[in-house]
């Protein structure tokens, strides 16, 4: 996978920090500008699993876990905790001298109540910690109770999309009385919100009495230094635009680069590709299971079994440099949660039994809705395939073309989609992945006790290693059930980033608190 | 005098050749517009696929007959829709006085639209779709055509023989259809003309926008969009759609001027030989 | 340059011919036209719609737009040869040594300026007058040229004034930097009779005052016999006649001044319809006859007419020329 | 004058009238329950009731209609379904690159338009005329956004003379902003500049058939002066008009040129609102440049009629 991009690594060798750092000065008053592919649609970090609200939110808030850069829970609020014997008891002990924002000082009620809520709202609470309950100790203990042990608490706490944010307690309870999203973000972050002008731009601004974890830097964990004084993230929807911006240095990073046009941007003399180390996400179909043609398994099976993955990924991905074919929900590097015992099921390309399994399910040339946008490309391109495929098997279909903001909004109401393409960014456990649990009520609505029998089953084992078989069977009953289909996982994207920019790094996102921008 | 029927045939024979290649160009090509093949994505032009092909591999020749023939569909329904609307509302309204307040104040209000954005706002709100755009297209053009054709048919609505002929008890439609009609083709026909390609170039815009003919049916709209994503290394994906574009509406332009200038004669160029004479100071008589 | 005083005439044109370039081919609406005028002197140039003396005009201006027109012969203006100058040089001269007074004061004026501004102008291209001397200057002219409140008429548009008022104008104009040449192309025309009147009754004056040569240019015996001295009579581009006043209305020569004369309307005779008397009309110019250009009209034209175009032949005295076989042998008018 | 203006501003009430009548039909003719529509269909029936009578949609649709134009008369075009602002204020935020955009190709397209019309006059028949008259068919036949995706191609990627897209605020730099405004204003303004020239030639030539024309010259008017003081003068009126009747090709083409040039205009704010079916804002910003767009031609129309001294005596005497 590595190999394939040995000219950008050679590239991001050569503008690693400490080759010419010392000979320019950092500035500190510097400004970052990103080029963003897509804007967020809210910004509150519970009802999301959204990239375009995750990687902006994990600036301003922070949770009691984090991930290092081996993908571990690590404590980032939390100073020490205990567990209790029978693993359903968790003790918090906060660390001392953290401030909001807006100046007040951070206090177990704010985490009691930010938690709480996290945990009904949040498609990570419902689905993983069902029935926990977080309760205030002291000013700086509070306590987790959980109906029953699970291996993957500290994992979920730690959630790096569907981020557990502490907030004060006034806009928590702000947010359940009025029953809406939380628009003002305060946190404990090393930056805060300056400005949000929708659809434009979202200006972040150093907070200048952010108290760091003394720990080294190790992925979203330890020291945060907040070198750059501002980060700007515009939001350019099209990717020629942002191609564009890139090869005129108007940018200083800029993100989702187009696949098809990135050869344009290895030769240029001020700037890097820098491909992340480690990461991905999944690429998926997602159907909606609740009604709509879909809901009928057998048309499900139908589309899965025409699909010819290799031709769908290159059609959406341009090249095999960025995705690889592969039925496993876990990856490769995960060695407990890798399977390939989905694989029979899986790229098929069987058109014959296809458009058998259509007739059999009794479909009625009832109009598939696939739901897509244009600002994530291969996501376009994928459903364009995926109309393709449904009309070799005779199932009739209309691509509905929205913003991605509006893809998200209209996506919550099963009324509005059958279709749509998406991608899931790694996680560290599959029970993050919220198409699989019928309880995260994410769009689409999984609707299979057999999958949510096989993922309490995991959450309940002694050890990863003991569940390796009920991780099979999980993939197994995804492939039949297809509540997505998986068609394989994106390899990690290319970042293009101006050489005067250095640290920057990436997990499951782009990392900015690190990065520092220097004067020759 | 054939100087300017030799330009006329020209963009007259470019036009009968883009609309029959458009129309046969199956005959050329084995290739479906629609059948995505990822393995030849971004082809540059070449024998077997003579404009290139696509990101999702698709034969580019093809694509662009086919979004010509959208597009001239498009630009064809509309002109008949928005000219035979145009045609009856202009002719009601200068035969029924009662009815021309009213629906010339109508007609003035659509007028008032910039009829890109009046177009863009109704297929925004109707949703995409072929049908729905040839709505909003129509209902933005006809008010420009009913005006002239309103205009045209009271001039002949003044002549004696109307006058006459209503003296002797014709009925309103008869006059209406066997008297005026007939007065007002000329400019009609220059105003359909008009109307064909600047809805062609509006479909485009609207395409090009996202809020026209919707994906995968190709329009030289929506083939200039998808080129624009890939323009730094793929130029065939919008050249191609591009020339075809403009080879389109300059053939349309020029021979819709020319029908006009025939309608009313003005300053026509001197012949070439003429003037070498002039130079030569040849003298006659 | 030849030295003027070498020169007896003020104008001499020789052997003038225009050409146009047309959709169907090149005519020309001007061939062989000779004459002069001396200081002092009217010269009257008569004839027909379409004869050619308004292409003649504007070939002695100059205003004939050069791409599609040529312009061959002869056009010397005390002394200098004219027509081989360049545009601009020729323009130099144009309102300073030679001005024009056109024939429908309606629309010679340009609408969007002011009739000061447009007198003004004229003095500002070919004077060194300061802005203040030729306000003052501009006031005199309107006064000179009969205009009652010349102050008020100066910052009046053109469509404020009437015909008469605007015609007033454009001599003011042709005047305003006593050119030594004005040729005034049917200046009277387009006006009342009344106010063609005092409009002849203005040049009248003018003329009178000053040295200037005058060329009149009109279809109106009446304006001929009232101020010219000599008259050439154009038909079809061609000079058919050219005699002095008296000698042309008591002895024409030519069957087309006869004819002209006698469609005259004047005291105690009922006015022949023109029509009437001169039948047919001036041949095409792009289908002009053989022989006489006359011929088809006149009632006297022979085999020799139709085949043979005559030359311009003197007759009698050294200032009466005609273009006709048969010259001698037309008796006097009857 | 008086009498002029009140004439054209009373004939204006009908368009205007029928105008907001289109636009209201607007949200109507979106399929669907306009409050279903608006909210989603995942609205809970207590906010589904309380809008329903916040818009009135429970009475008859005259009531509506009347309810409606009483708040647009009064400024009030809502607000955004979907961003936290009123339709106004999302309007004049967009508004300012919009202007600059639409007033700089207006400028383009005046200055170059005007110079090719008066030289392909001038030159009339002749190479200049010819290669003016094709550059001006070509003009009327390329879509603004194609030649918008070409300059791109050549000015900005090739030749880097330009930024490729993007826009910054005049309150930043005014320079940075004509920098970064130029290509697409020529992409805008290229068709106008067509249409301009091939008006201003063909008054121009007929102005040039006027007798005064050869009064001028007959004074000694040198050529120049008679076709930029003498021509170009009576000429302009009708341009003005056509410049006029620019503005609404200006304002949809913005549309389009911002979205290739990636400029943060109204044509961005109608472009995202259909994308996210803010049906408000479609609503009102489609109203907003129609008004405007009536309000400059009555504002040309005043202009030519100071212009032309014929015109303005006339009406005074009448």
């Amino acid at each position: 996978m590595k190999m394939m991009f040995s000219a950008a690594a050679l590239l991001l060798a050569a503008a690693l920090p400490w080759d010419n750092a010392q000979a320019e000065t950092v500035n500190r008053n510097a400004t970052l500008n990103i080029a963003y592919g897509n804007r967020p649609g809210t910004l509150d970090p519970y009802l999301t699993t959204n990239n375009a609200t995750s990687d902006v939110d994990r600036n301003i808030f922070e949770e009691l876990f984090t991930l290092n850069d081996k993908f571990e829970p690590v404590p980032e609020l939390v100073a020490s905790y205990t567990l209790s014997d029978d693993r359903k008891t968790y003790t918090f002990v906060l660390r001392d001298g953290i401030h909001f924002h807006d100046g007040q000082r951070l206090t177990a009620d704010d985490v009691v109540a930010s938690m709480n809520r996290w945990l009904a709202v949040s498609t990570q609470g419902k689905a993983n910690l069902p029935g926990a309950q977080f309760t205030k100790i002291d000013d700086k203990t509070v306590q987790l109770t959980l109906p029953a042990p699970s291996l993957i608490t500290l994992n979920v706490l730690a959630d790096v999309k569907n981020i557990a944010a502490i907030m004060p307690e006034r806009l928590i309870d702000e947010a359940n009385s009025t029953k809406k999203p939380v628009t003002e973000l305060v946190g404990t972050g090393p930056y805060k919100l300056a400005e949000f002008k929708q659809g434009e731009y979202l200006h972040l601004t150093r907070n200048d009495n952010y108290v760091s974890r003394k720990e080294p830097a190790s992925g979203l964990s330890g020291e945060k230094k907040a070198d750059v004084k501002d980060i700007w993230f515009r939001y350019i929807t099209d990717e020629s635009t942002r191609l564009a911006g890139a090869m005129t240095g108007e940018y200083d990073i800029v993100f989702n680069l187009p696949k098809d046009n990135i050869e344009a941007l290895s030769n240029l003399p001020d700037l890097s590709l820098t491909r992340p180390e480690s990461g991905g996400s999944l690429i998926t179909y997602l159907f909606n299971k609740q009604q709509g043609p879909f809901a009928n398994v057998k048309l499900r099976q139908a589309f899965n079994l025409a699909l010819d993955v290799h031709q769908t990924l290159l059609a959406g991905y341009s090249d095999p440099r960025f995705f690889v074919e592969d039925p496993s929900l876990g990856f490769p590097e995960q060695v407990d949660w890798y399977s390939e015992a989905g694989k029979p099921y899986w790229n098929q390309h069987n058109l014959e039994e296809a458009r058998k399994l259509v007739k059999e399910s009794g479909y009625n040339g009832q109009e598939v809705v696939i739901i897509a946008t244009k600002e994530y490309a291969e996501l376009y391109n994928l459903a364009i395939v995926a109309q393709q495929v449904l009309k070799q098997i005779g199932v009739k279909s209309r691509l509905d073309v929205y913003d991605w903001p509006t893809v998200l909004q209209r996506r919550q109401d099963p009324k509005n989609f059958d279709l749509c393409a998406l991608e899931f960014s790694m996680r560290q456990v599959l029970h993050q992945y919220p198409f699989l649990d019928s309880r995260a009520r994410f769009p689409g609505l999984s609707n299979s006790p057999e999958i949510d029998t096989v993922l309490d089953g995991i959450k309940q084992a002694h050890s990863l290693k003991d569940a390796k078989g009920l991780v099979d069977k999980l993939n197994v009953l995804t492939w039949q059930y297809l509540p997505v289909i998986v068609l394989g996982r994106t390899t990690p994207e290319p970042v293009a980033i101006k050489k005067n920019v250095h640290g920057y790094h990436d997990l499951i996102g782009p990392v900015l608190w690190n990065v520092t921008v220097t004067q020759p | 005098m054939l100087h300017n029927n030799t330009r006329l045939f020209f963009w007259g024979g470019v036009l009968v050749a883009i609309v029959l290649l458009s129309f046969c160009s199956s005959l050329f090509s084995p290739y479906d517009a629609y059948s995505i093949d990822p393995l030849s994505r971004l082809k540059p032009p070449d024998a077997a696929h003579w404009f290139g092909t696509d990101n999702f591999g698709r034969d580019l020749f093809v694509r662009v007959a086919v979004a010509v023939r959208v597009s001239l569909s498009v630009g064809a329904a509309v002109a008949l829709i928005a000219g035979f609307t145009g045609l009856t509302v202009g002719l009601l309204c200068a035969w029924f006085r009662p009815l021309d307040l009213i629906l010339m104040r109508v007609c003035d209000g659509l007028f008032a639209f910039p009829s890109l954005l009046l177009a863009i706002a109704i297929v925004g709100v109707l949703g995409p779709n072929i049908a729905n755009v040839v709505l909003a297209l129509s209902l933005v053009y006809v008010p420009s055509i009913a005006r002239v054709i309103r205009g045209a048919a009271m001039v002949v609505k003044e002549k004696n023989f109307i006058e006459a002929l209503r003296a002797q008890g014709a009925s309103s439609g008869r006059i209406i259809w066997l008297h005026l009609l007939p007065n007002v083709i000329s400019p009609l026909i220059v105003q359909v003309t008009w109307v064909f390609s600047v809805a062609i170039l509006t479909e485009a815009a609207l395409s090009f926008l996202g809020s026209g003919v919707p994906a995968p049916t190709p329009s030289l709209g929506n083939l200039l969009l998808e080129g624009k994503a890939v323009i730094f290394t793929a130029w065939w994906m919008t050249f191609f759609p591009g020339i075809a574009i403009v080879l389109l509406i300059l053939a349309l332009n020029i021979i819709g001027d020319d029908l006009r200038d025939g309608a009313e004669p003005g300053l026509k160029a001197l012949p070439v030989r003429v003037m070498r004479q002039l130079k030569k100071g040849a003298q006659r008589g | 340059m030849a030295d003027p005083l070498d020169e007896p005439h003020l104008l001499r044109v020789n052997n003038l011919q225009v050409s146009f370039a047309t959709p169907k081919g090149v005519v020309t609406p001007v061939r062989d036209v000779s004459f002069h005028v001396g200081r002092h002197e009217t010269l009257g140039i008569i004839g027909e719609s379409g004869c050619g003396k308004s292409v003649t005009a504007q070939a002695l201006m100059g205003l004939l737009t050069p791409r599609t027109s040529r312009v061959d012969g002869e056009i010397i203006l005390s002394g200098e040869r004219l027509d081989v100058l360049s545009s601009g040089t020729r323009r130099r001269r144009s309102g300073r040594d030679i001005a024009m007074i056109f024939q429908d004061p309606l629309s010679s004026l340009n609408p969007v300026f002011t009739i000061g501004f447009q007198i003004e102008e004229s003095l500002r291209l070919h004077t060194s007058l300061k802005r203040q001397q030729r306000r003052e200057k501009v006031i005199s002219l309107l006064e000179q040229v009969g205009i009652p409140e010349p102050a008020r008429c100066a910052s009046a548009y053109p469509h404020e004034l009437s015909g008469g008022m605007r015609q007033r104008v454009m001599i003011a104009i042709a005047v305003s930097n006593s050119p030594s040449l004005l040729i005034a192309d049917e200046p009277t025309t387009a006006l009342d009779a009344t106010i063609q009147a005092q409009i002849l009754d203005l040049l009248d004056d003018i003329k009178r005052q000053s040295a200037m040569g005058i060329v009149i240019i009109t279809h109106d015996l009446s304006v001929v016999a009232r101020l010219c001295q000599r008259v050439v009579v154009l038909y079809a581009g061609q000079v058919v006649e050219e005699t002095d006043v008296v000698t042309l209305f008591q002895h024409p020569r030519h069957p087309y001044t006869r004819a002209l004369l006698a469609a005259r309307p004047s005291a105690g005779r009922e006015p022949k319809s023109r029509l009437d008397e001169i039948r047919g009309s001036v041949p095409a110019l792009d289908a002009l006859p053989q022989g006489c250009a006359f011929a088809g009209r006149c009632s006297r034209a022979t085999t020799r007419c139709l085949e043979d175009s005559p030359p311009l032949r003197m007759l009698g005295g050294a200032t009466h020329q005609v273009r006709c076989w048969y010259a001698e042998n037309t008796g006097s008018p009857s | 004058m008086k009498w002029f203006l009140f004439h054209r501003l009373m004939a204006l009430l009908p368009v205007l009238f029928v105008v907001s009548l289109v636009v209201f039909c607007l949200v109507h003719l979106a399929p669907g329950d306009p409050v279903l529509v608006i909210l989603g269909n995942d609205a809970s029936p207590q906010d589904i009731a309380t809008l329903r009578q916040q818009m009135g949609l429970d009475q008859p649709l005259l009531a509506q209609f009347v309810r409606w134009f009483g708040a647009v008369i009064s400024g009030d075009l809502g607000h955004s379904l979907f961003l936290n602002a009123s339709v106004t204020d999302l309007f004049m935020q967009h508004l300012a690159p919009t202007m600059s955009l639409a007033l700089y190709a207006l400028a383009i397209a005046l200055t170059f338009g005007l110079a090719g019309g008066v030289v392909s006059a001038w030159q009339h028949g002749r190479l200049a005329d010819r290669v003016i008259r094709s550059l001006a068919t070509f003009g009327m036949s390329v879509p603004g956004f194609l030649l918008g995706l070409f300059l791109i191609f050549v000015f900005a990627v090739r030749l880097r003379w330009f930024p490729v897209v993007g826009y910054r605020s005049t309150n930043d730099d005014g320079l940075l902003n004509l920098w970064y405004l130029t290509l697409p204003a020529i992409a805008l303004g290229f068709r106008i500049a067509a249409l301009i020239s091939r008006m201003t030639r063909a008054v121009m030539l007929d102005v040039l058939q006027e007798n005064y024309i050869n009064t001028a010259r007959a004074k000694g008017v040198p050529e120049s002066l008679v076709l930029l003081r003498h021509t170009l003068k009576n000429a302009l009126i009708p341009v003005l008009t056509i410049c006029g009747e620019s503005f609404a090709s200006l304002v949809t083409g913005t549309i389009v040129i911002e979205s290739v040039f990636g400029i943060p205009g109204i044509g961005s704010l109608i472009v995202d609102s259909i994308e996210r079916r803010d049906f408000t804002v479609i609503q009102g910003v489609v109203l907003l440049i129609t008004v405007c767009y009536v309000l400059i031609n009555l504002l040309v129309d005043v202009l030519s009629y100071l212009a032309d001294p014929r015109l303005s005596v006339e009406g005074s005497e009448n």
